[in-house]
């Protein structure tokens, strides 16, 4: 059973939704001023997952994602200030601007990334399970991913290789509805994704990704799982309230259904639980939210200051053993 | 004529071909309700309906592998792979069976199969996101590998590559989308596939390249004409089969000659080409075969690092100007 | 319902398991000879699969299958003599002696071949169910596919898009329990392979593959589903009496595990079967199995009085539109 | 030192570093009761238990993968992709997950995996299970490529690879196996990653190659020898990073280079090889570089014909006696 939380649990709860809503409303600006590059994708109407989640992870427990992965950093503990630096390209990024928005990671917090190929992480989490189950440690894996994911032959692959080994590795499905465009029916065989698990005989439980509280008891029950007895599929259902990343045309669903979605906000959904339960009062909550806006500020300044890096990091990490001096192939420009 | 931009140029290419042979269909992932990832099926779906523009899951396996099926069966897929970067998923299905199928089975098979993938850099997407391997696929026999860099051979070669019985991979540069340039209207023009074209005439050097490199090639004559250097630049076109008799004409006229390639240098289009030429003209070249290429590095995000890396008109001036001496 | 099978008919059935028996045992001679190269995988053990299946595919419905392709050969119609010469490399072989034992292929048939790559087949396969749908053609797909197989990628992706786009393929596995050395379960999370239909919503069954008629009657129904509804998944219970491939050191297995599955041997049970209901009598049978050796000598002597492909079949069908004249790559060698 | 075989030595090598790190593990498909498909680790499973000798699931994208993961979290995986044709299949892992993650991350994913596998023809395989498409992998910065030619080097760059921090892709020929050589009987014995060896020394001309074909390319030496033709002939051993420092020294002083692969030619080793050496010793050259390589074709099943489509002695002689202009 996964640990009562408590009043001060709470409110962090709800601060980390609320910066991370924030941190990617702010994203989108940056983005639309041409400060950020590349691909951006954005997490809102998903918060509860990855906090709720993250909460339930052990210090020690690794974890990987998609490229939808700027909450999950925050939520993992990262330094905000950092992963704001990263989307800006800068060198003091998470990922010292080489990897961006897609490629977000810490190994301090065993958060082996940020992986922008769809499904190409599942092996490396369930690798990092075996890793684990090899050295008899007592850590487990969180390995998440969206529902367009589950129909990539790496998810089949990963899956009956961790319950043959009975490796333990979570593997969480983000079903926000939509792969890009698609929905889940147009492109799954099954549109409840945790019913996949039964080809493979593991535990497999669909929850609602919109409470922050059940994703919490959620991920810590398949963790516990996990540890002991092998891989959980874990469905969180969700919605993603913005495109699928940003200059999405977005003509494949309704602005109804968005509306729809939003009256199930966990933010609101949580702020109106901690109101009602008396945890907090509206005034306490607006303090949190203030207080977000602050932080807010210092992340941009602090990404916007931060130098560029150097032109020599374009030569630095190809190899951790550069072959010495005969190395033509790799120092040899036009 | 018309002036249209590549991705209308793809787009009728698709359009065309799907109006004259009911056996030509797409599918891949977005290209339908989305209207592509890079837009250029946009309005497809409406036009010819569910069974002609197929929405598939995010599975390039079997997307690859189930649009060879269909050719198999006398189909005429085109399939689109959102990104090269995502062809390796489906690296098995094109090279270890569209390629081979009609060679192993004694001629009983046939793959008239199109598989049409964006490639390159320069959009500040990531080493995973912003590869030009082209050359990796262009290695197998049995494949056709065509890569356009104007909207008229996009067209024209897009064309060819449906009409033709073999599998054809099909690469597109994802900052070609917008170049502008002469398209004929006539719904029966075709570009040849296997056969490199001169795109600009020259005697004091000679330039080859193809898809982006060859836009930037360009730049670099017009800039070089500007001091008085005439180099001729030929446009590959195609990968495989790799056509390089122009290429050695035009050797024998100018001399000397340089490849510019976005992909990696090691092991890349360059080599082949720098080799060949050697081969056949040894005696004609004023200087070694100069290759311009992107830096051997996995692609970085930080805009500055990234342009770095990739070949820009300015590496290929100097290029030119090292096979012809004029360097300090 | 399948069709009642008249007594010619179950005579032929019982004909084709024993030619193909034979068949494989005189490739293993003629392999330890020498006169056969590369890998032979036989069907010794399973021939009951091919033949009770083929008895239901119409005279246009597709097959492909793996590498241990020729019992599906000879019970599809090939010609046992060209399909013996193509295991010998000889220019009358079904490919021409350019594909030998493992691509065996009669687009006449349309007997699409005969695939090495382990599950490199099924996406094929689907596509062809997929050309069949757009042609609103009644045909179906026979996909065959080993137990082993069923754990890479393609497996997932290809039913997957068979069932979302409700294609007609019935993939039929055949358990013989073992994938080269490892046996089944020790690769796949589930050892009953029709369980994983679960997670497509499928129609998916199981059924003995040792007995030809239970076969016949399976693979017709789930041909008609096929053709009516969209894909099945059919698991065969079998057993390979040889090793994986010529030169198996089986390590993996007791020879009293072999014993045990020779009890069931779909041929005797079929002669059984065939005596005990007054449709022949030993004698009659006997009948049968010297006709097939008359037959085996013939295609012996066939495959092995065959002329050689002529040294310009290298450089034919690389395309089927060479380009013309300027094709340096393909004709130019060292 | 001990004469033994190609195989030995691949196996000595994998259970020394066992036995010396006990991270070190090894997983594939039947490497475990089977004792691998080549036989390379027979008795491996009794000798070190299921832990560390992890047979898998037919599926080389999380075979590649889940050992790229198991190194990332600090083991020194050698995985085995049971022949290089699957190593497409696991394609994606290898060039797009295990050779960026250091670069992509900076530097704090390190990934230090060896995948080995098994390449080349000659066996009547047919075209699926025949390739040598070491080019392909060779293309992608982040990754070394190793391919040892005889037993010593087999072993020595083998330990190298499991001590080395970066992800290796080990490729050994099918046809190499039974092959004989001293091995030096020291635990620590290494060959470097990334420096080319001279393995024959001459004056006359220079041979390049590596893996089988460099033992073709001594049987042509031999032969050469006996009409009064010494060649030099200089190993890869590693084709990224490509040390073409001994090439070029050596072409400087036999100003004649044949370049032998058993690959396809066309965008294939020799091309890089004989485009760097022409880059660096141009004038130095008497005669265009020589590439000897496989006929462009899937390889087919017919002895007769496969062995035509292969490099044999004779090729290399020929090449040879071309570039010194000895052939009418
Ligand atoms: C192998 C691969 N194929 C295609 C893509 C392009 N792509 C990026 S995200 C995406 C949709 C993924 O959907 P889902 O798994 O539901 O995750 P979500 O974006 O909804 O969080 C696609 C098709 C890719 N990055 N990698
Ligand atoms: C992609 C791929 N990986 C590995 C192999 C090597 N291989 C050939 S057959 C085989 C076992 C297949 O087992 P199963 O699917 O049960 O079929 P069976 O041989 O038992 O009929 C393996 C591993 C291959 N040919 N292709
Ligand atoms: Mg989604
Ligand atoms: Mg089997």
């Amino acid at each position: 059973m996964a640990r009562e939380l408590s009043k001060q649990d709470l409110l962090e709860l709800y601060r980390q939704m609320v910066l991370i809503r924030r941190f990617e409303e702010k994203s989108a600006e940056l983005y639309t001023e041409g400060k950020i590059g590349g691909f951006l994708h954005l997490y809102i109407g998903e918060e509860a997952i990855a906090v709720g989640a993250s909460k339930a992870l052990g210090e020690h427990d690794h974890l990987f994602t998609a490229y939808r992965d700027h909450g999950w950093a925050i939520a993992r503990g990262l330094d905000p200030r950092r992963v704001m630096a990263e989307l800006l390209g800068k060198a003091t990024g998470v990922s010292g601007g080489k990897g961006g928005s897609m490629h977000l990671a810490s190994a301090e917090h065993r958060y082996w990334g940020g992986h922008a190929i769809v499904g190409g992480h599942l092996p490396l989490a369930t690798g990092v399970g075996l890793a684990v189950r090899y050295n008899a440690e007592p850590d487990a894996v969180l390995c998440v991913l969206g529902e367009g994911t589950t129909n990539i032959g790496y998810f089949h692959e990963s899956i009956n290789l961790a319950a043959v080994w009975k490796l333990p590795v979570v593997f969480l499905v983000e079903n926000n509805q939509y792969g890009m465009g698609t929905e889940v029916g147009r492109a799954s065989a099954v549109s409840h994704i945790f019913q996949k698990g039964c080809a493979y005989d593991i535990a497999h439980r669909q929850v609602n990704g919109q409470n922050v509280l059940e994703m919490y008891e959620a991920v810590d029950e398949a963790l516990a799982h996990a540890r002991r007895d092998g891989p959980y599929l874990l469905e969180a259902v969700t919605y993603r309230y913005s495109g699928h990343s940003m200059g999405d045309p977005e003509r494949y669903r309704s602005k109804a259904e968005i509306e729809e979605w939003r009256e199930r906000d966990p933010i609101q959904r949580l702020g109106d639980a901690l109101i009602a339960g008396g945890t907090a009062d509206a005034a306490g909550l607006d303090q949190v939210r203030q207080a977000v806006e602050v932080e807010l500020a210092e992340i941009v300044t602090f990404a916007e200051e931060s130098p560029e890096p150097a032109d020599a990091a374009l030569w630095e990490h190809i190899y951790v053993n550069p072959i010495p001096d005969r190395q033509e192939v790799t120092t040899w420009h036009a | 004529m018309a002036r249209i931009t590549f991705r209308e140029a793809i787009s009728q290419a698709l359009r065309e071909e799907m109006y004259r042979d009911e056996r030509v269909f797409i599918m891949g992932e977005e290209i339908g309700t989305w209207g592509g990832a890079y837009a250029v099926t946009r309005g497809f779906l409406d036009e010819f309906g569910e069974k002609r523009v197929r929405d598939t899951p995010i599975a390039e396996g079997v997307i690859a592998g189930a649009a060879a099926g269909a050719a198999i069966a006398g189909l005429r897929p085109v399939a689109e792979i959102m990104t090269i970067n995502f062809a390796f998923l489906a690296m098995d299905q094109i090279v270890n069976h569209a390629a081979k199928l009609h060679y192993m089975f004694n001629g009983q098979i046939r793959c008239p199969l199109v598989i049409r993938t964006v490639g390159g850099g320069g959009r500040q997407l990531g080493a995973t996101h912003s590869q030009t391997p082209d050359v990796v696929f262009a290695h197998f026999p049995g494949l056709k590998v065509v890569a356009p860099g104007t909207p008229a051979d996009a067209k024209g070669l897009l064309k060819s590559a449906i009409r033709d019985d073999d599998p054809v991979f099909f690469i597109e540069h994802a900052t070609l989308y917008q170049t502008r340039g002469e398209v004929p209207d006539d719904e029966d023009f075709l570009a040849p596939i296997g056969v490199s074209d001169i795109k600009r005439a020259g005697v004091d050097a000679t330039i080859v390249s193809y898809s982006k490199m060859l836009q930037v090639s360009l730049q670099a004559a017009d800039k070089l004409a500007e001091e008085g250097i005439e180099v001729e630049v030929v446009d590959l076109r195609t990968l495989r089969p790799l056509d390089t008799r122009p290429i050695v004409e035009s050797v024998r006229k100018t001399n000397r000659l340089v490849v510019v390639e976005e992909g990696w240098r090691a092991y890349g289009i360059g080599a082949e080409i720098a080799s060949r030429v050697t081969e056949l003209a040894f005696d004609h070249l004023d200087a070694p075969v100069r290759r311009v290429a992107q830096a051997e590095v996995p692609l970085p995000y930080n805009r500055r690092l990234e342009q770095m890396a990739l070949p820009q008109v300015e590496d290929v001036i100097r290029a030119v100007k090292d096979v012809m001496y004029l360097n300090p």
